[in-house]
């Protein structure tokens, strides 16, 4: 069943494809709103136009590039990979969190693309906003193997974790996060609520907690177990389908919420170490 | 710590709120697909049963000022407004508890999928046509209740 | 201190239950045309009957947990600082003592119990 | 008077090379603060982009043995490399994977629960480690969230350094701006290490991520650190037009063809044992030659391409370990590979040069060491195998993270002192000489004129002629009036970093293109048309550069010790 609801979505996505070519054809270029504001100096926000010619591959972030090379090099934006697997460009645009460099422009079909920052997040400028917090929430959940075995200092013997590949799917989509914020931007619980984790940080409680390498427990954690933590989520699943990289949060909060509750069952395997003796180390 | 905040009841640090969406995020459901909406529909409801609650509560305590005090309250909810009201109810709380039951099973991690190797274009297993149709069943059989009691307080004795 | 946990533990099951009994109660509404079955004689006739009783002081302190719960889980939401958060606490758990006690009032006066 | 904040152990750059050196040094000694300083936010350093794999002799008892990894490193930087150096890499590797894997790496698995590795090129043996085919991003993720669990591992988050500050050529710390609100401050430190990565943004058609820009190359070159091997950089053969986004080797490594406008498999004329598998300089030659002898398609943009056909592979293993790739051809090419061959084409990818440093890691400047793609140990020599550079940012990492904590806990690390001079040499040089400078010439056309300058060039094939050219031409550039900042705002300027950006690229542009005309052969990535041919007798050295008003040019000797030069054939 769900093969059919996966190649139906697929084609959906492919018709929209054929879409955007047909539309590009028509359109050369199109108008940029960008959102304008230095939180710093008390500069009201306000929107700028940019007329930007466009391309069948132009991104949104090639489009905000242009502008700012050729129309306004002020403009505040954070970028890197320009690939999607960098997290900077998160922002808002046409009103739903997207990263700039993943959304072409053509898919969106309008001819006129409004960015603007994150929300969320504090705003620093432009389109540039704080990512303390949400770094620090991530920090807060303990987003790291907890093992005995697996130590932290380096030391200098040769062993690995043996861990099948379907214990590595259990927790690889969890994985997938790039730490873009655009769930977080779009969580209605983080939008009231400051010590709210988020469903970022949370997905990465369970990705470690699933992990067969860890043997910690974040289930007595102050900061999911809290009034402030797992059970603020509430399965808006706008987390997931924000998402640019299929991490899926929501699934991801709501199983390590089960394993909590107690309501299923929870025999976590612990993966058993194998050593190594290779011949001419040097370390 | 970035929240040790004591200035007040409404007031916390200015850097932890400045940009966040605050109350209007959840107060429009409209950007995110389904399972935004219903989250906020059970949140509406949640609240309206609460205060439908108290107010059953309120009227029932007339009871005990007597048949006089009992049918005056009466008077006042067996109007046509009173019966929408209470059809509102109706469609609010079986919305409410049907679609708390698929809460109860989802936020228990059950009816959701295994996790895997997602594939473009990434479609999010926790929001499969599971959820959606529970969503779907939960609005329908809402519409069915509000349908009935109408049916039942205005269809006449 | 109840652990969240917990606290949503209960806030699940008293919503099954509440879901179930409520459903009696409604249908008890529905055994006799509506109207009639708000007839003041008949309700006190309702509870008279102990195991009704006994259905609808399981109804109030159902609901009053729950509903007061998922207030404190909103409110909670709103605002994050010690004193908002335990205002939120303290005030939720008190309407919802106030919520039951009154209700519990009426029910032990309706039903004839008080004047034994 | 300029705030300063100290430090112990200073690392500059949060790439793979940055974060391992990091957890290095604070696990050295836990009393040391250790500063990670990044133009980027943590995670986003241009290192997530890794697609392919990390090499490492992992299954000796299958056969695969050190000593070929050794050898084929060696051989595929057509004997440039310091062999000792490709000797420690490959002892070391192991040992790091391994590490990776405690700290939750998640590798791609075989069916017995062990690590897999993967086919790669210039390989004899599968041994590049793998984890789908986003090996950097994971590698980047499992090194932050580790550096999470250490109390003393400090992150300035997009912090952008502008020079080094020193005493006497001992390193002292560096100077930088806070993005957030354009502060700028002195960081004092007795021992740095500069992790600033690659410098691939001086071409147009690059891989790299936009915040590759030679920024941390130059700083340590202004501080007259000498430049090693500038001339190599390396092209990889399979880059997506136009963005020139980069499809992994892994996917010929997995057994995709390259394919020319004859439908045929054109490899097999260049390198007929490992066909599309040869080392990268190779193929992307003999893809150059496809091209100039008309057998190329010709993409929308415009551009001359080829295509890469990974059709019969099956959607099943494409999902499964080639899904990025996928997901990149759908999104910014607009091809799903398992029904259609992508269109590709050489593309700037690697540079082999960097920062001089020794086997150790240590430059030439006390108390500084480099790390990562932006140093060079010459152990990729004048071509680097894939999935030997992440192998690389690992090793040295750790080694100079080890170096730099041991140095900085040491009596000889006792003293910090920076000349006040310095301090305001620099702000004038920045602030006066750019933040406050003025011209007509708009800096980010300049930059598009200088990248296309070095891709027109300094490309796969290169001749004196055009060298020749190209220096005239960057010459010119330099000389126009272009530095200035239009953005007069402090906080978050980004159109200020880019001209500081801009700045080092036109630097560093020129070493690249001086190197070249210098070197008067052709070996491994640096192919001239002119000189054809290896030549040992006068060219079996590497190449230095020192900052000068025009680079100053010198050599250093190649260390061979178990294998004498020969011929390459694949
Ligand atoms: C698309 C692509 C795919 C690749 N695939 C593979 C592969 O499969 N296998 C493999 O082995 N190798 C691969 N490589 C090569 C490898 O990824 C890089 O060589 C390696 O990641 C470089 O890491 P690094 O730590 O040296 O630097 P980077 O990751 O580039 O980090 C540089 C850091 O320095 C910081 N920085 C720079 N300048 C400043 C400044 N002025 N002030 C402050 N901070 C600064 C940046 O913010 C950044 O944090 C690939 C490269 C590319 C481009
Ligand atoms: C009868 C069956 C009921 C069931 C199964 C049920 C179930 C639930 C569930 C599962 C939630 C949690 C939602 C979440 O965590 O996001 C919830 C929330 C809530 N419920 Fe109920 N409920 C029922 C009846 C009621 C009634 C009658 C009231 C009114 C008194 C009520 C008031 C609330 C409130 C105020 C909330 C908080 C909303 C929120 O958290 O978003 N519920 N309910
Ligand atoms: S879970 Fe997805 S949306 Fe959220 S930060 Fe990670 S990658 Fe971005
Ligand atoms: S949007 Fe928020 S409420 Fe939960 S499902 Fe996602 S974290
Ligand atoms: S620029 Fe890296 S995710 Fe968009």
């Amino acid at each position: 069943m769900s093969g059919i609801i996966k190649k139906i979505s697929m084609l959906r996505t492919g018709s929209k494809l054929e879409r955007s070519k047909k539309s590009l054809r028509a359109r050369s270029s199109i108008v940029l709103r960008v959102y304008r504001a230095n939180k710093a100096i008390g500069d009201s926000a306000h929107y700028d136009t940019f007329d930007v010619p466009i391309q069948r591959w132009t991104t949104v972030l090639d489009a905000l590039l242009y502008a700012k090379s050729y129309k306004d090099t002020s403009i505040g934006i954070r970028y890197s990979c320009r690939m999607a697997s960098c997290g900077s460009c998160g922002m808002k645009i046409n009103g739903i969190p997207r990263l700039a460099c993943y959304t072409n422009v053509s898919e969106l079909e309008s001819g006129v693309i409004s960015c603007e920052p994150l929300t969320n997040f504090p705003l620093i400028r432009d389109l540039v906003t704080d990512f303390h917090q949400f770094f620090s929430h991530h920090k807060s959940v303990r987003p790291y193997i907890i093992n005995q075995n697996a130590d932290l200092r380096d030391r200098k013997e040769l062993s690995e974790f043996i861990q099948s590949p379907r214990e590595v799917d259990e927790y690889l989509q969890s994985s997938y996060c790039i730490k873009c914020g655009l769930c977080y931007s779009a969580c209605p619980t983080v939008a009231t609520d400051t010590k709210f984790p988020g469903p970022q940080a949370l997905a990465q409680a369970y990705r470690y907690s699933a992990d067969t390498r860890d043997t910690g427990s974040r289930e007595d954690m102050k900061t999911i177990d809290d009034k402030h933590g797992i059970w603020r989520c509430h399965f808006a699943g706008s987390c997931s389908s924000v998402c640019p990289k299929g991490v899926d949060p929501a699934l991801g909060i709501q199983l390590l919420r089960g394993h909590m509750m107690s309501f299923s069952k929870h025999n976590k395997k612990i993966a058993e170490l194998k050593h190594h003796s290779h011949g001419n180390q040097t370390t | 710590m970035r929240t040790s905040n004591r200035r007040g009841l409404f007031k916390t640090a200015e850097e932890d709120r400045n940009n966040r969406e605050g109350l209007k995020g959840w107060l429009n459901p409209s950007r995110y697909g389904w399972e935004r909406v219903s989250y906020w529909l059970q949140r509406l409801t949640g609240l309206f049963l609460l205060i439908y609650f108290i107010g059953h509560i309120y009227e029932t305590s007339s009871l005990t000022g007597g048949a006089g005090a009992w049918n005056a309250m009466l008077q006042f909810t067996e109007t046509p407004w009173g019966h929408l009201f209470l059809i509102l109810v109706i469609g609010t709380s079986t919305y409410h508890s049907t679609n708390g039951i698929r809460l109860i099973f989802t936020e228990a991690g059950r009816g959701l999928g295994r996790p895997g190797r997602p594939d473009y274009p990434y479609d999010a297993l926790s929001l499969n046509y599971r959820q959606k149709s529970g969503i779907w069943i939960a609005l329908i059989l809402a519409a069915v209740a509000m349908f009935y009691g109408g049916n039942v307080l205005f269809g006449g004795d | 201190m109840l652990r969240e946990r917990q606290i949503m533990r209960i806030h699940y099951i008293t919503g099954l239950a509440a879901l179930f009994v409520v459903a009696v109660h409604i249908l008890m509404r529905l055994i006799m045309p509506f109207h009639m079955s708000l007839q003041y004689s008949n309700v006190i006739a309702n509870y008279h009957n102990m195991p009704y009783v006994i259905l609808l002081e399981s109804i109030l302190v159902l609901l009053a947990i729950h509903g007061f719960n998922g207030l404190r889980i909103i409110l909670l939401e709103l605002r994050q600082n010690r004193k908002w958060e335990n205002g939120v606490t303290i005030s939720t758990i008190a309407a919802m003592i106030a919520i039951i006690a009154f209700g519990t009032r009426t029910i032990i006066i309706a039903s004839g119990l008080g004047v034994v | 008077m300029v705030d300063s904040i100290s430090q112990d152990v200073l690392i500059i750059g949060s790439g793979l090379a940055g974060l391992r050196a990091a957890i290095s040094s604070a696990a050295t000694n836990e009393k040391l603060e250790i500063a990670v300083v990044s133009k980027v936010q943590v995670m986003r350093s241009h290192s997530v982009s890794a697609e392919g794999g990390t090499a490492a002799v992992l299954f000796e008892e299958e056969g695969d043995n050190q000593e070929s990894h050794i050898y084929d490193t060696i051989k595929g930087s057509d004997f440039l490399a310091d062999q000792d150096v490709a000797e420690r890499l490959v002892h070391d590797t192991p040992y790091e994977i391994y590490q990776l894997d405690h700290w939750g790496m998640p590798w791609s698995r075989r069916n017995d629960g062990r690590i897999d590795q993967r086919n790669f090129g210039g390989y004899s043996f599968p041994r590049a480690t793998y984890a789908q085919d986003k090996v950097g991003f994971y590698e980047m993720q499992t090194l932050y969230d580790t550096s999470l669990r250490f109390d003393n591992i400090r992150f300035y988050n997009e912090w952008f350094c502008t020079s080094i500050l020193s005493d006497e050529n001992s390193f002292q710390g560096v100077t930088a701006i806070e993005m957030k609100t354009g502060n700028f401050f002195k960081l004092l430190a007795p021992a740095g290490i500069i992790c600033t990565g690659g410098a691939g943004r001086i071409y147009s058609f690059s891989t790299y991520a936009y915040s590759s820009t030679p920024d941390g190359l130059d700083m340590a070159y202004r501080a007259g650190i000498g430049l090693k091997d500038m001339e190599f950089v390396q092209f990889h053969p399979t880059g997506i037009l136009p963005s020139g986004i980069l499809i992994t080797e892994g996917a010929r490594g997995e057994g995709g063809y390259l394919v020319n406008s004859e439908g045929e498999r054109f490899m097999k004329k260049y390198a007929p044992e490992k066909l599309e598998l040869a080392s990268r300089d190779i193929v992307s030659r003999a893809m150059i030659r496809e091209i100039q002898q008309g057998r190329g398609f010709k993409h929308e943009s415009g551009a001359d391409c080829l295509k890469l056909d990974l059709t019969h592979l099956g959607a099943d293993r494409i999902k499964e370990r080639l899904a990025g790739i996928r997901d990149i051809g759908i999104k910014f090419s607009g091809v799903d590979v398992i029904d259609d061959p992508i269109e590709i084409t050489p593309v700037c990818h690697y540079m082999m040069g960097g920062i001089h440093t020794n086997i150790e890691g240590a430059s030439e400047m006390r108390g500084l060491w480099a790390a990562g793609e932006a140093a060079c140990n010459s152990v990729h020599g004048a071509n680097r195998l894939g999935a030997n550079s992440t192998s690389e940012c690992l090793v040295w990492g750790r080694i100079t993270g080890e170096n730099a904590a041991r140095y900085a806990s040491s009596s000889k690390a006792a003293s910090v002192a920076v000349s006040p001079q310095q301090v305001l040499e620099e702000e004038k040089r920045i602030y006066d000489g750019i933040f406050r400078g003025s011209g007509e010439v708009n800096p980010y056309q300049l930059r598009r004129d200088l990248t296309d300058i070095m891709d027109a060039k300094a490309h796969v094939f290169r001749d004196e002629e055009g060298l020749q050219e190209g220096l005239r031409k960057v010459m010119a550039l330099k000389s126009s009036s272009w530095k200035h900042v239009d953005d007069k705002a402090k906080e978050y300027n980004t159109n200020f970093i880019n001209v500081m950006e801009i700045d080092s690229m036109l630097r560093i542009a020129d070493i690249v293109l001086m190197g070249a005309l210098s070197r008067q052969e052709s070996r491994g990535a640096h192919a001239r048309t002119d000189y054809p041919r290896r030549d040992d007798v006068n060219f079996l050295k590497h190449t230095l550069a020192y900052y000068g008003m025009q680079p100053k040019l010198a050599w250093h000797p190649v260390t061979i010790t178990r294998y004498a030069p020969t011929e390459r054939k694949y």
